[in-house]
């Protein structure tokens, strides 16, 4: 249950029991398919997910970047989003244990609607806590998953947002562990969780990789990908974890600014990698975003999906081992990328992706392409040159139709160039 | 009851006669000063044991009333160093417990670990800790360093914990240990669970002093828990309420702690008819 | 360029040309491959369209219809809806023809955005017409069009929605034929539209026929698909028209009620195959929607995208021919069946499929399944059992994101009891 | 001019001496009598043709001007059979063509196919067709209906036919070709296009009348259509608009009347002198 310094168990005795319960489920059905468990995932994910996601070799970025790039498109799984994958594998577990009820929290919705969907397609009770201010702000999730027959409770304690409705379902869990199984939504919490999301969003980076040989001939030399929890980011990296020649870099959400504001218990950015400080916080040692005295802060991003104060234990691991690059990118890169990516390559990210493309222009930009967004010729365009290989895969980890409002408000804010004339938008839709 | 598994004699000589009535506040809800005035209370009260809590954002084991408890704290400016400060200004003479969550026992001080925290906690004069994110199987560093200042380290069993998992948090338990009434988090209720007697009959072996928790809120909650065979009783939420309605209509903090008094004579009652109804099933002659 | 006594070329002669040199060029690169056109868009529909898409098989419809469901899941195609299947190879052929712009008219944005996401995958300048009341109606796709860089223009004339947009995309083309290609969204219109769009849409019922054959052996029973201007339906279809035994379902909007009302002008549903008459409209002699006069009447549908007066003429002509047979399925029974996938098996379809599923429910329904949705025991399940054999595909043409604030307002204005509790939702998303 | 190839005599009479002047307006629009006035109106200013306009609700050939003229006339109740009655209440001595879509004219009758409509238009005293949306590899049924009541049907020569699809149409067209000013739909522009040379180039070894139409608004239009070789002048949107400013500003008939006879005078002197520059070039002794 540890990786290096990080992971382990820091939760409530009454969870312990069904911890274990689940580590002992997780050896067996994941690590070992028994009763054909994987078998069955698989073919679920193949059937009513639509795996295999493209590795699409994306042209005009390649043009742009002067190398080739692949978009690996967990934008195309069922629900947008590369949070099936682990929903699923989650709930069909749940339901070889036995369990009787599925629970989740969710910020954005993200989570809560693949767990949804996940719940309906296995036929499970399923109940989502939710923060009553991300309730009234993200009302189409709230309404797909009660479309997918799910119930949504709204969490009124402190600011009610994602850490109070954490806590929420932690206390539901607390007092229903029997019957009931809590669908953690990233490679975060007491393990077996961050082992076993990994491991269902491996499938990422396996099809990516047999994909990437079948298209070049050979491994990329480089994978991208964003990282809030981490699951994305695991996902993309597992299966090219013992290939030392391909470069990992995981891409954190610079927010406005990588300072942390003491009085207001704040950072204004959520680069728990890149600027965070071991500790533990839902029920793992970690990196997070703290302040001196080892209160949580509230974290900050454009990306609602990478707004959070901690991030997976395995990837602090290979962090400080080495094995993977952090990087972070501030909040007006990544909108410039979504509008870029949308743009000229007709796919229209999520935020969270727009994180990896934006890293692209970071360490890459500037000389290919056709120049469209280049102010002048000052920038240095080999400067960072060799920070990406001739060969890379970037995560598109899921399509930015729940990102409209936020691109709209975000691009009007800050008078960017990129992106479409927004002026008949800027009330919202 | 014996006090061999203890390092705290003062805590040990809490359940030496009687049930003891552990009552448990946020430290610095709704302010510092007010807090300090209803901590008193407690002892006043009855208290034999308080359990003082150092509020942490990420409160996860907390149902909602202890959880807004923290908020306010927070908000009202307490901090690790300003809960030692607050420990030291109270005047009580009964031992009193560190109820917090990890991380900030882990970040306190330059160097790494809980060491640093426990020593400053033992200069402040706290006689042990209850930490409900630290498990028994990553507890020992923790478990370590108050050995080594002689403060105790409270453990919860819940409901769901037997057989292997029991035994090991048995083994490490010092102090007294902290029986869960029931699953879920904390919160006051009308009722006292079933399990509740279910898990005295398993700890029954144990020889250490059982104290009983969640959702204790009445005198009565109170005696058929002690009837049941509990060493103590622990209450936090109905308390918090009492601070909780303090704050939101305004009363004087001296109405308050009245009322905290009050409350903990009722619990102290309540423990104590429970103790007697025991003793006298136990020698029915 | 006729399919019976269907089909044709009624166009103003200024898009003759056009329309010659559009035939000579389909000739060539879609029926030949030639300079491997049809690799490439082939090619291009994997890698940045996700094909192939799944054949699920739906477990509980499944149980519910007492029969074996499979879903093909056009839901999951980049953009959500079998759409870019036609708009990818419509705007590839147009660069094949050294086309420099391509324009497109689209109603409810459907077809809009589709072809929008194309062009800007292939780097073609793209606008958008559509009318200024549907742009009203559907911001959120009018801003994914401009994210993907096409020009979108409002169209004032009359009531401002797909009609006026047909004319005056029609406007821009016979003024500007020479260098523009206009990207029909159906098969409708002159020949070679018809032909040429079922050709790109047959990818669907391609892969359903392996799929059904890889999954149960043999050939399915029946195909149910929707139809409004039919390119789902003929996309569906096409694969199976020489499989005799396979029974073939286009399922058309009744909308209402299935009168004409000849003082307003209007139908309240938008089943040309089932209740239309012979005409000629759009350049095309098919079956329509008319008054005695000749008049084209409005149609109506719950569905945006089955709302057109017209159906594609080979579809028209398989069901004189008794090859399709047509069926109406009303709003009602449609907004049922979009809450009964959404909440079943965790798909939230497109109103349009929605069609396609409650058709099921109206030859299958009542007898299997959990019972939730019957009233009552009176219904006689065995009435019209034999309508269906024992292995149906059913396409799912889209998904439905896009339908979110319709099935809020359409559900609630009926007092429908399927689906979730709407109370909080009452106001729109 | 050559009357070989039509089937209308009245027709090959406009043509006989002097560029034709064939104005159109929507028939209905905005109302069924002010329509009446308005065509009168026209064969005062000197009209050798008229086209009326049926309305149909999809005209795609048809930019917005006579877009709204059509939206006009059918919410004012504008039908086929009210068509004929219009055709038939027309005092008027020129000859009438209908201009309609073809599914107007093929769902009229009970019988399939053209023949009906056609049979009722020469009942009512039309001498010809324009279809839009029919061509030439379409046409095939309602020719042979026009030649059986002695019909023309007149086809559209777009600046982009050319070739084999030229000869094809030359066939077929019988009274007067419509020649295409320029790409796009309908509509009055300020300026005339460089196509109408080409067009007329093209076209000179067919020997059927030539008449040019697309955005010819003004006297100075017409007289440089028919300098550049024309046999006519067809004129719609901008008396469209005449009759779109009455209704919008609700004028009396007789005043929209007016200004439509004032127009047409314009158009014709313009085209007369556009016609004798030619005759002048023509015959430079």
């Amino acid at each position: 249950g540890n990786f290096g310094r990080y992971g382990g168990q820091y939760v409530p005795e009454a969870l312990m029991p069904a911890i274990e319960e689940l580590t002992d489920a997780y050896e067996r059905y994941v690590l070992e398919n028994e009763d054909g468990f994987m078998d069955e995932l698989r073919r679920r994910l193949r059937d009513f997910g639509g795996r295999p996601t493209p590795l699409q070799h994306a042209e005009r970025l390649s043009e742009r970047y002067d190398r080739d790039v692949y978009l690996k498109r967990e934008d195309l799984l069922h629900g947008g989003a590369h949070k099936l994958n682990n929903a699923l594998g989650q709930v069909l577990l749940a339901k070889y244990m036995g369990k009787e009820r599925i629970i989740a929290e969710t910020g954005a919705g993200q989570h809560g609607t693949a767990t949804a969907m996940a719940a309906a397609h296995l036929n499970m009770p399923c109940e989502i806590y939710m923060g009553e201010r991300d309730i009234n702000r993200q009302r189409p999730n709230v309404f797909r998953m009660k479309l997918n027959g799910a119930e949504v409770t709204p969490v009124t304690a402190g600011r009610g947002t994602l850490k109070e409705a954490i806590s929420e379902t932690m206390r539901d869990w607390a007092g229903s562990v029997e019957d009931t199984h809590y669908v953690i939504g990233s490679v975060v919490g007491p393990h077996p969780f961050p082992a076993m999301v990994r491991d269902f969003q491996s499938v990422v980076s396996e099809e990516a990789r047999w994909q990437a040989i079948e298209a070049t001939g050979g491994l990329p030399t480089d994978v991208v990908a964003c990282a809030g929890g981490g699951s994305n980011t695991m996902g993309s990296f597992a299966a090219f974890l013992e290939d030392s020649e391909v470069a990992l870099h995981a891409v954190e959400a610079g927010g406005a600014s990588l300072e942390v504001d003491e009085d207001e218990g704040v950072a204004p950015h959520s680069a728990s990698l890149y600027a965070g400080e071991e500790g533990v916080l839902h029920g793992a040692r970690t990196r997070l975003l703290q302040d001196s005295h080892g209160q949580i802060v509230e974290s900050h991003s454009v990306s609602s999906g990478l707004d959070y104060a901690g991030v997976g234990p395995q990837l602090a691991h290979l962090v400080d081992e080495e094995r993977v690059t952090p990087a972070a990118v501030d909040d007006e890169a990544a909108l410039e990328a979504f509008h870029r990516l949308s743009r000229t390559e007709g796919i229209i990210p999520a935020l969270e992706s727009a994180h990896a493309i934006a890293y692209l222009e970071a360490v890459a930009g500037g000389d290919g392409g056709d120049g469209e967004d280049d102010e002048g010729d000052e920038y240095d365009a080999d400067a960072e040159d060799d920070a990406l290989g001739d060969t890379v895969v970037v995560t598109v980890s899921g399509r930015g139709d729940k990102d409209l409002e936020s691109v709209i408000e975000e691009t009007d804010r800050r008078d960017l160039d990129a992106g479409p004339d927004m002026s008949m938008f800027t009330g919202g839709l | 009851m014996s006090d061999s598994t203890g390092n705290s004699e003062a805590i040990a000589r809490a359940f030496a006669d009687g049930p003891a009535y552990i009552p448990y506040l946020a430290v610095g809800d709704p302010d510092y000063d007010s807090s300090l005035a209803y901590v008193e209370a407690l002892e006043r009260g009855g208290a034999d044991v308080i359990e003082l809590g150092l509020p942490f954002s990420e409160p996860i084991a907390e149902g909602p009333t202890i959880q807004e408890a923290v908020v306010r704290a927070l908000e009202a400016g307490m901090t690790p160093a300003r809960f030692f400060e607050f420990v030291e200004d109270l005047d009580v003479d009964v031992p009193l417990v560190c109820m917090t969550y990890y991380n900030l026992i882990y970040q306190w001080g330059e160097t790494e670990g809980p060491r640093p925290f426990v020593e400053r906690a033992a200069e402040a004069g706290l006689e042990g800790f209850v930490v409900p994110d630290l498990p028994a199987e990553e507890a020992d560093p923790l478990r370590d360093a108050c050995d080594e200042f002689g403060l105790d380290l409270v453990f919860i069993v819940a409901p769901t914990t037997a057989g292997d998992r029991l035994d090991r948090i048995m083994s490490q338990v010092s102090g007294y240990v902290y029986v869960q009434a029931r699953l879920g988090t904390t919160g006051a209720r009308t009722d006292v669970s079933d399990h509740t007697a279910e898990s005295l009959e398993r700890l029954r072996e144990y020889d250490v002093p059982k104290a009983v928790g969640f959702g204790i809120s009445s005198g009565d909650h109170a005696e058929r828990i002690v009837a049941a065979g509990a060493d103590g009783i622990i209450v936090g939420s109905a308390l918090v309420d009492v601070v909780a309605e303090g704050a939101a209509e305004g009363l004087p903090a001296e109405t308050v702690a009245d009322r905290l008094e009050d409350l903990s004579r009722e619990l102290v009652a309540g423990a104590e008819r429970g103790y007697s109804a025991r003793s006298a099933v136990a020698d029915p002659e």
